[in-house]
């Protein structure tokens, strides 16, 4: 786990309220890899908005940097989006754990939102480690005015993403469900608002596919001190209800242990 | 040279910087990025006799310069304690003192906590966690005078290591409480716990907190944090831990001035895991701009006209 | 069309929102800026007896999201009140509602104000601050159960008009001081006053204020606020005023979800005076996208579930 | 009285932890006279530092534009100082008491640090009014790093500082008071740290001199609305000692009203 101050090297705004930005972090770049996150902070000092730090999903790291792809929800987010170029960011990751994809050849992403991010580094993530997997990527967004970029997509993660809009404004219309047939797939994975990895959780195991969901909760600590990211969720081993940390159980589960 | 360890309950803080229950698991999960044992010590979550879940999501949200939680004592339970964690600080932390923060809902609980431990090695003392809401009375040991009476005498019979009470601030003279604590045998006081609070979700009309309610924490209480100690200890000879919005030396100062013998950082620590280490270097450079060789005099300097 | 006002008080508010108790001066000082006959009122700087100077400065500083502050009551007194601020009120206020904040060290302090008050018009009612120090008791009138009890007992036999009790959250349980003021005679609370803070100059180890110590209020507070309106609401029929770090329209609403009719907005006029008319205006424009058309309905609309 | 959201369209760093900033405020700078100031804040939903404005002298009103001399002194000088070209901030005023001329012929200004701001304003704002007067400016700083440059002060207020430093290292070495001849002054004004101003005091008064002082407390809101800015002062009317708030009743008071 690595602790720096790093800068901002790359900002653009790619879609309504939405930005990719890029931070000089080779050590952490390095390590990553998908479904891993990091934590976003100030540092303590300045104990203005966010006082926490944000955690936000490791989407890149080529050349030693860190990207990452930022929606603004509520005061945090929007500062970390309006970072200048040089300004300091306080990295802590990569942190949690990553998609499995064990044995599986053909694999299924399913991204809704920003959930995004973990599948634009896995690409390059499997080729870094040698690993070949055929991919599929689904994302799916409610309305064409906040959908990143196909392009950008392409250049970022080397994969072409299969759009769809709620509007229909973009790519298909409607939900990325309505695009999956899970033809074939192995394994699944997603990432998005729990409505959403619901529903992937419910086809999957209809379909009897190994499925893999990257959820959120709201952290502080981002490594297991605080306790505050528990989530109800099923213990593998003796069946009981019990509750895991997303920061450090997480955020990656197989999709049978969430209780929902 | 400046000399920051102070003296305390029979023993030598290296420095007076502990890291405060709840924030630091029981160190190791640390112990990654900084160098627990150089801290002066860390205060461990709460151990409650029983293994405990915790609350239901959300645990925890961001406030105006701090935080809001509502963990619910999740904890390993007395024998987690001993078995899982306790052997980690005992090989890892020989000069970070610890205290085993202890947690109940009756008498019995907190006694059955430290009769459990008594025995082991590898910790100095106790801190008791007197915010949990008392089962027989409903209210809060913390607020309510005679329940805390009988508790802090009960821990007292119960063990001869020091005996800190960690007092909530949500009382209306924390001076008497002080005094009671002082008065049935505990060796020392931490001052403060958080503030009860609530962030409602206006979209969804709800609390944000699964808890509904929970505690608040961070900067914002820090002038609060600094005004209890100051009157806690104007009331008691014992020392006490100055606790609520450290995050730097300098906040860490007013608390020693106010009368603090040592200060714990909380939910700084998670704005910044180097916040304790910073803060010990910080109070090094601050004494030595100062021509302050010895931190310890400077407990309780402060001048009121 | 949302419709913002409230019925309280055997009144109506125009919107629920006020400027609170010394923030707003008498409401004049505003003026030159922002248009107070449109707010739901305003609460002066509290009046005694007798006019005071208040406390030696520094009177106030910042705190990490607030500030604090030790004005110490400084006032023009009754008579300087009826004489040289009641005519402005009179004159320039005939929707905003004006409750007059009343102060003092005794019962008689408190029932002279209102004695002297009652005949004169233009104003509604009474909020009563019981954070100052009682001198027979030496502890506040809002920390004592009795005290509180005696006081708001005599101030009811004093006044007919709406009588507004202003609740310091310095105690364990707030609800019990608000069954108190109901049982009394009271027509409503305020929750909340600030709390006992402190802040040290590490570099002169002083205290920055004056009188040493002093409030914090802002929006640190808030999620204490919304608590102490909550646990009020749930122990009392009368209605609450919400008070405690208000910065916008969604603070307001947290207030008003958790129990409050009306709120007051203090500190955050001084970081924009601004403040106040944009909180009504967002009310206003939340109602709307939330297809509320009456915002009294959203009063204690916190769905728990 | 006016509150606006002005950005920032120049500034410059001038000295050593000390700024020219200048904002776009026209109103403002219309009616500003010597002595005012303005609240300087960052707005109520901001609760970042600062949360309550800081009050800083008006120290220049060029083309609808105010100036302010600011030094670094806490967090919130140290966020105005930062603030970048086309940024906002909520600025209210002008405030408080001016420098009362009256008939003075020859006027002796004297400055400590960044006091000496309001006394930029001062040439130019005389010869707005179509006043005339012998000024004479004292300008001291303990160390030379931290003056603000004479070429500048003579572009901002067409007027030439007699600079004094306690090193030596800029001007004349030792403090303003040893220039402080008050030759022929029938008027005295100061503006900077209380013991200087104290000393000021004395000089005047030894020399029968009249004499104004321009004093700094905490402020919440500028205005006289909060009562938090009280200082110890003489009752002119009665003779009795009663507190005087800066923002309303000063921040320039005669010399012999201040109680210290
Ligand atoms: C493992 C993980 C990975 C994430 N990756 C990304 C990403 O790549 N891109 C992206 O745009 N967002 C991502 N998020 C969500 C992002 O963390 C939240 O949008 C952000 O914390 C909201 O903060 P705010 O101050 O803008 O919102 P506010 O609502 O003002 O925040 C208030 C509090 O709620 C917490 N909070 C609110 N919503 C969330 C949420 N969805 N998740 C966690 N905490 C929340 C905040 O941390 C803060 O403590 C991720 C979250 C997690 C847990
Ligand atoms: C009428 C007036 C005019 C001023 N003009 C200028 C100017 O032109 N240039 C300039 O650099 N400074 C000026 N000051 C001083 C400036 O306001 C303070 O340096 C600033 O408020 C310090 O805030 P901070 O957050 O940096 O310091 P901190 O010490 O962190 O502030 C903590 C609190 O103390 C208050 N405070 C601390 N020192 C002062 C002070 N000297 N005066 C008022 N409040 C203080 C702050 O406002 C804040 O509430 C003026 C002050 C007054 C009253
Ligand atoms: C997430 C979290 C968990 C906490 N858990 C405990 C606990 O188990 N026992 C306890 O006595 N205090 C607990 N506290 C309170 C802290 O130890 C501390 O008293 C409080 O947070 C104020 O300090 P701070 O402002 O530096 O965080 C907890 C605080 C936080 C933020
Ligand atoms: C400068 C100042 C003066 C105050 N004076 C009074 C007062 O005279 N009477 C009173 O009941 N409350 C007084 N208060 C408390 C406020 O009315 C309010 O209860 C408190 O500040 C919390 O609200 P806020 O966070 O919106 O400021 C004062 C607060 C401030 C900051
Ligand atoms: S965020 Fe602290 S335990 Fe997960
Ligand atoms: S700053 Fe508020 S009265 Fe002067």
């Amino acid at each position: 786990m690595i602790r720096s101050w790093s800068p901002v090297v790359a900002r653009e705004r790619v879609a309504e309220e939405t930005f990719w930005l890029e931070f000089d972090a080779p050590e952490i770049a390095e390590q990553a890899a998908p479904g891993q996150f990091v934590m976003v902070g100030f540092g303590a000092s300045s104990w203005g908005t966010p006082f926490l730090p944000r955690p936000n999903s490791v989407a890149a790291a080529p050349d030693g940097r860190v990207g990452l792809l930022i929606r603004v929800y509520g005061a945090g987010s929007r500062r970390i989006s309006e970072l200048a170029l040089g300004e300091r960011v306080l990295l802590l990751g990569p942190l949690g754990t990553r998609f499995e994809l064990g044995d599986a050849r053909n694999v299924l992403c399913i991204a809704g939102g920003v959930g995004l991010a973990p599948f634009l580094l896995l690409p390059r993530w499997l080729d870094r480690q040698g690993r070949e997997a055929n991919l599929r990527l689904l994302y799916g967004e409610r309305v064409g005015a906040v959908v990143f970029n196909p392009e950008k997509i392409q250049e970022i993660a080397g994969i072409e993403a299969d759009i769809w809009t709620e509007d229909g404004s973009r790519g298909s219309r409607g939900t990325v469900l309505d695009g999956t047939g899970l033809d074939g797939a192995d394994l699944v994975l997603s990432c998005g608002p729990t409505a959403m990895l619901k529903a992937v959780r419910s086809l999957a195991r209809t379909a009897g596919v190994p499925c893999q969901l990257a959820v959120e909760e709201h952290m502080a600590c981002g490594m297991g001190t605080c306790i505050g990211c528990a989530i109800p969720t099923i213990d593998p081993e003796t069946g009981e209800d019990v509750y895991s940390l997303v920061c450090t159980e997480g955020p990656v589960f197989a999709a049978e242990r969430l209780r929902w | 040279m400046v000399d920051l360890s102070q003296e305390l309950f029979g023993t030598t803080f290296q420095n007076p910087v502990l890291l405060a229950s709840g924030t630091c698991g029981y160190g190791e999960e640390y112990s990654d990025l900084i160098a627990v044992d150089e801290l002066g010590g860390i205060v461990t979550k709460a151990v409650t006799p029983e293994r405990r879940l915790g609350n239901p999501p959300t645990r925890i949200s961001e406030t105006p310069a701090g935080m809001i939680n509502a963990i619910g004592l999740a904890n390993v339970g007395l024998d987690g304690f001993k078995r899982e964690k306790l052997p980690w600080i005992r090989e890892h932390l020989s000069r970070a003192k610890v205290l085993v923060n202890v947690a109940g809902r009756s008498v019995e609980d907190f006694v059955g906590v430290v009769e459990g431990l008594e025995d082991e090695d590898g910790f100095l003392g106790y801190e008791i966690n007197v915010s949990c809401p008392n089962v027989e009375g409903g209210t809060m040991f913390g607020t309510d005078e005679l329940s805390l009476a009988q508790l802090v005498a009960a821990l007292r019979r119960a063990t001869r290591r020091p005996l800190v009470v960690k007092l909530t601030p949500n009382v209306a003279e924390i001076g008497n409480f002080a005094r009671i604590c002082e008065e049935n045998g505990a060796d020392g006081l931490s001052t403060i716990n958080t503030f009860p609070g609530m962030l409602i979700d206006v979209e969804t009309r709800r609390p944000v907190i699964g808890n509904v309610t929970g505690g608040i924490s961070g900067p914002a209480i820090k002038p609060m944090g600094v005004f209890a100690t100051w009157k806690a200890t104007s009331r008691v000879e014992i020392p006490i831990i100055g606790i609520g919005g450290i995050c730097n030396a300098r906040d860490a100062l007013e608390y020693i001035l106010a009368g603090a013998s040592l200060v714990q950082i909380g939910t700084a620590m998670f704005a910044d895991p180097f916040t304790a280490p910073d803060t010990i270097r910080g109070l090094r450079e601050i004494c030595e701009r100062q021509g302050v060789t010895r931190a310890a005099d400077l407990v309780g300097a402060l001048e009121v006209r």
